[in-house]
């Protein structure tokens, strides 16, 4: 059983390292997402300064949804998802594997990435670690909620939008709470109601994604 | 031992075929026949539990394969029309990768360049899987028979296809040594290949609607 | 059939000459080493100039000492990307193979000297301006070309077949080339339109000569320098590329003989 | 000369972290850049070396314009 | 020439036409970015009226970008590009036909519902054409300059993402010239010199990028 | 006439084949032979113009083809691996947008239709490509064969692929009919086919580096 989920997150972290350009590149995205706020909202550093949390958590949000449809999309497209399906490990425990391996290289680098590009929004020092840590905990959610919709939309025509659809709404309060940790903290009344509502919320989801996601893929094969 | 019974599969407005039977036992090969579109990848991925049929029962040793599921899926190996490649990936990556993910623990880094050799990918062992040929992908899947053999059900979907002459006949050699061990085979394939007994042919064409 | 006229082709004389990696690998050798130690130079006489000789700024104090590398290396990082876009044209243009090698070569140290203007920039702006970072004009452009690099060098990067990589890289610099000043101009106008000129690079209105004399030096430098790194890098590859050949068969043996002298 | 001690060079009248942070790292990107570049050429030559020896001389052609 | 202008593009408009989902999509992922902003920002009344333009804008600018990928890869996928570039005819036609029909298929259904999003965030009216006046001569130089990033990346490792990488700098102006149209427009300074500079953009993009894309397309087959 | 003289083909690391030379004149059938991976559909793909030789040159009636490329193309059909199909058009689209986008602007839906339906599609005319079998995809794309009588330059890459016997015969006549009638046939294949004349072999494996 282990076995078999460390082989496959051993593989995807492999695929992501061999397609390197892809690590980085959700990263560059959220980068460039983050800069190119100022140049639509203007540069008033007063105003930077108060959507700031918003635009890097929003950013962090998309970052996250781009790179969604490609959790699965190559293995449907060459036909490993029929194989893993056909293996005989529970399904959960691979799907659960393949997220794993996803927020690690998609999820982590953001939250790493945040607190250096708060500064460019000349934001508090003080809620940095807030910041760090509310996309610590939000990213994964994201991840788990998502994958469920790139399964249900797997080979779907129009998949990649309808994707985007189906997430988004599930990604707002995760959003509300992320965004609001810091803002909460900016404003002085303390991030950690928020920050324990995204921790409940991670645990919740990392106890029913994954059984939904592989029911939604073995439907996807049918 | 494969049962099948009165199976039939619809595919949007079109029943390809309906009130098929089938029953294969240890060293059985069957050879699913019949004209493009009659319907045969529909069936063998209706065999392997990867859809449902429309009416009728597939089984394995008197259990519905959808039932036991796991001990079903232990027991087969399916190779597709898709070679279930990854493209960044090399061929020893890519074989070792289906190996783990099919529950075969055992096998090792070591096999499976023994297979991916065996079968005649000696030289591109570490190249990406997008850079081979037609032929060398369809290889890298095949390299999955020579590790299998400890299942006894194998299903392959038109293994023959973009082969050449030696390797279709290296490959019709092991199919038929799986079948002399015990195994059973079920395939599709449009060309002839020399099996060291005919297979038993079963003509889709017959129950087409 | 063309195989004579190829012949032709390949022994230009004169200058062109050198357009061949065959012969530019060892001219290439023999000049690197040359440049790079006109940039040790350079630069030990220019940080003497910018640490010694300069007097400190009444306005900034010290700090101000970080022009000395902030300005060359942001018009290094400009020039680089033009001198770039210069080699695709001429590698879209005449079909030779050693231009797209010169740009690619330069990139890596035009993105280095892109983030080192940003870096030390940023490093200048906190005590001078109070933060780290401020929209302004300039520093945005220069951020963006650090994208325009980046995206260069992860284009190049992820195209495995080397002709592929040379072209699309070069038609890449190029659009990007069109760009950078259409970037330059566009950033400036939103700027200003928005916010006034509420910080502006503090040109110091009557900049000691002595200082300019520093600047000037530490950009010689950095020109030396980017020359010098690019010499090397187009050298590794140019074997790369033309591994196929005989004379880099032979390269390759006489360097194995001399093991150990491989630099 | 500007300054009157070696460590007033190093404080740069409070300014020394933004001064050497600065210097500092662009020397280290330099020398990192420069370690890259001739070790780049070095493991070329070996790595086409060894690929050589491993194909043969068939791969050799004389021209490839 | 202009019978297999037409064909080309009369088949991408037939598929996106098939591929309904697709078009609905881009537009309402253009909806929930543009809504998410609130949750993200807070939902202050002047706050949202001052970054109103920037994020219609910035969110019409990724709902583009997200579409690009679409352009050439299915093509590239199923060996139709192949085809085309062995077609007698001038590739730049038939990049242009492409161009075209995915402007009308993702850009034109932006601004249109622009102007209702708008209202939204409570923008003034008298802002509004203009909004979908620089919509209408920006996103046009989105899919052309976005063309000739996708024909780079076609098939590259990564492509998705690096695409993103490559083009973001290159919309930069355009989205300073957009937003700052409408924000001309609300500080009472008059939009025609913005508009203008779009309009100049888009002629010289359309003289330029299709040869360019046209390029790319056939090194990327090499 | 096609003429390529002195070709090369260089891939990553591997030199696949060089001193290629082969002259086609009107009439001729000739078959790209070799194990796979040897170089077959890279030789077809430099033969098209859709890549660069390493080295050498490729002439048609005495042209280099990148030079009048339109003239060439114009004169070429070319089949490759792909089958050129949108999964969500239908046989008739794909075919009539094949077509169109080639710059056969004579074609209407009418011999489009005829084209699929003698190919064996009339019932599939209107399904999406998407759900096709193999065999029936393939067929798609080599009914243009049919529309391209005026093409003299036939590139086929592996065409018998997936197709059924009947199939198989059917086109091995197609192709024997354009030879007879002055056209030219460059094709691939691991299969045996009945050719009216068997075709001129070019074994790619003297050619191997
Ligand atoms: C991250 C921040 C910064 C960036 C990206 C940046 C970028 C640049 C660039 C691109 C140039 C060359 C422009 C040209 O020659 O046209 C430049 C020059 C210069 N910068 Fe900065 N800069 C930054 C911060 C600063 C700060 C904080 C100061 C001083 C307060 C400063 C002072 C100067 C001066 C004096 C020049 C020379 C101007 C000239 O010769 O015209 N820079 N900078
Ligand atoms: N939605 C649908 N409506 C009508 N017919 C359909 C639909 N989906 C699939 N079909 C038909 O079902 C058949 C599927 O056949 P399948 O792929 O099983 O054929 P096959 O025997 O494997 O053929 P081949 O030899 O070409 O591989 C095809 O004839 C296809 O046209
Ligand atoms: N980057 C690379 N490095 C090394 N070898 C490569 C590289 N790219 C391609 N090759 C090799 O080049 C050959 C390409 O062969 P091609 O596809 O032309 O074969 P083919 O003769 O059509 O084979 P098939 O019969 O299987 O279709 C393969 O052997 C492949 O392994
Ligand atoms: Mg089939
Ligand atoms: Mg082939």
């Amino acid at each position: 059983m282990l076995s078999s989920f460390l082989a496959i997150l051993r593989r995807d972290l492999l695929l992501s390292w061999r397609g390197r350009a892809d690590l980085l590149v959700t990263l560059a995205f959220f980068v460039v997402v983050v800069c190119l706020f100022p140049f639509g909202v203007g540069a008033e550093p007063n105003q930077l300064r108060a959507i700031a949390p918003g635009v890097l958590w929003v950013a962090a949000l998309l970052a996250s949804l781009l790179a969604l449809h490609r959790l699965f999309a190559q293995d449907h497209a060459d036909g490993t998802l029929e194989q893993l399906l056909l293996s005989s490990e529970p399904a959960v425990l691979w799907v659960l594997a393949k997220i794993t391996a996803f927020w690690l290289t998609t999820g982590l680098p953001l939250v790493l990435a945040a607190p250096g590009l708060a500064l460019l929004f000349d934001m508090e020092q003080g809620a940095l670690p807030v910041l760090t840590l509310s996309l610590a905990l939000g990213t994964p959610i994201l991840a788990l909620l998502g994958a469920v919709g790139a399964a249900l939309t797997l080979g779907v025509r129009g998949g990649g939008m309808l994707l985007a659809l189906l997430v988004l709404p599930l990604y707002v309060p995760v959003l509300i709470f992320g965004a609001g940790a810091v803002d909460a903290q900016l404003g002085g009344t303390g991030a950690t109601a928020h920050l324990l509502l995204l921790g409940g919320g991670l645990a919740g989801a990392l106890a029913l994604a994954p059984w939904a996601c592989a029911a939604a893929l073995r439907i996807a094969m049918e | 031992m494969l049962q099948a019974t009165d199976l039939a599969c619809l595919k949007g407005d079109r029943l390809l075929f309906r009130g098929l039977a089938l029953t294969l036992g240890p060293g059985d090969m069957l050879r699913v026949a019949g004209p493009n579109g009659v319907g045969k990848t529909s069936l063998l991925r209706l065999l392997t539990g990867l859809t449902w049929p429309e009416a009728g029962e597939v089984a394995w040793h008197g259990v519905p394969v959808r039932r036991e599921r796991e001990a079903f899926h232990r027991a087969l190996l399916y190779l597709g029309h898709a070679a279930a490649l990854n493209d960044l990936l090399s061929p020893l990556e890519n074989l070792r990768f289906a190996c783990a993910a099919a529950g075969d623990e055992d096998v090792d880094e070591e096999r499976c360049a023994q297979a991916l050799v065996r079968i005649g990918l000696a030289r591109q062992l570490d190249l990406p899987a997008r850079v081979l040929s037609q032929g060398q992908r369809r290889r890298v899947g095949l390299a999955r028979l020579f590790l299998s053999a400890h299942r006894p059900l194998w299903v392959l979907d038109e293994p023959f296809t973009a082969l050449d002459v030696n390797a279709v006949a290296e490959l019709a050699t092991t199919l038929s040594d799986h079948c002399a061990a015990g195994g059973t085979v079920v395939l599709t394939t449009h060309q002839e290949a020399p099996f060291a007994r005919a297979p038993q042919v079963l003509d889709l064409g017959a129950y087409a609607c | 059939m063309t195989s004579p006229g190829r012949a032709a082709a390949r022994a230009p004389e004169g200058w062109l000459r050198f357009a061949a990696p065959q012969q530019f690998y060892p001219l290439a050798g023999r000049l690197a080493p040359w440049f790079a130690a006109l940039a040790a130079l350079l630069t030990i006489v220019g940080l003497y100039i910018g640490f010694f000789l300069a007097p400190t700024d009444f306005q900034q104090g010290e700090v101000y000492r970080v022009i000395f590398i902030h300005v060359p290396a942001a018009w290094m990082s400009m020039l680089i990307y033009l001198v770039m876009a210069f080699w695709s044209a001429v590698g879209l243009v005449m079909n030779t193979r050693l231009s797209f090698i010169m740009s690619q070569a330069l990139a890596p140290t035009g993105a280095m000297f892109c983030f080192v203007a940003l870096w030390t920039g940023a490093l200048w702006g906190k005590p001078t301006w109070g933060a780290y970072w401020v929209w302004d004009a300039r520093l945005t452009s220069q951020l963006l070309l650090l994208f325009l690099y980046f995206g260069f060098i992860a284009l190049t990067r992820a195209i495995e077949d080397p002709r592929r990589a040379d072209r699309a890289g070069a038609v890449l610099a190029l659009v990007g080339a069109v760009n950078v000043p259409i970037i330059y101009f566009s950033v400036q106008w939103w700027n200003t339109l928005h916010q006034g000129a509420s910080v502006s690079l503090t040109k110091a209105p009557s900049m000691a000569s002595i200082m300019l004399a520093g600047m000037l030096v530490m950009a010689l430098a950095a020109w030396m320098y980017s020359i010098a790194v690019a010499l090397w890098r187009v050298r590794a590859l140019i074997l790369e590329r033309e591994r196929h050949t005989e004379w880099v068969g032979e390269v390759l043996e006489a360097e194995a003989r001399t093991a150990g002298g491989v630099r | 000369m500007q300054w009157e001690s070696w460590s007033a060079f190093w404080q740069m009248g409070g300014a020394g972290p933004f001064v050497w942070g600065s210097y500092g790292l662009t020397l280290v990107l330099v020398a990192v850049e420069l370690v890259l570049v001739l070790r780049r050429r070095k493991d070329t030559v070996l790595r086409l070396l060894r690929w050589r020896r491993a194909v043969g001389k068939d791969v050799r052609m004389e021209s490839l314009e």
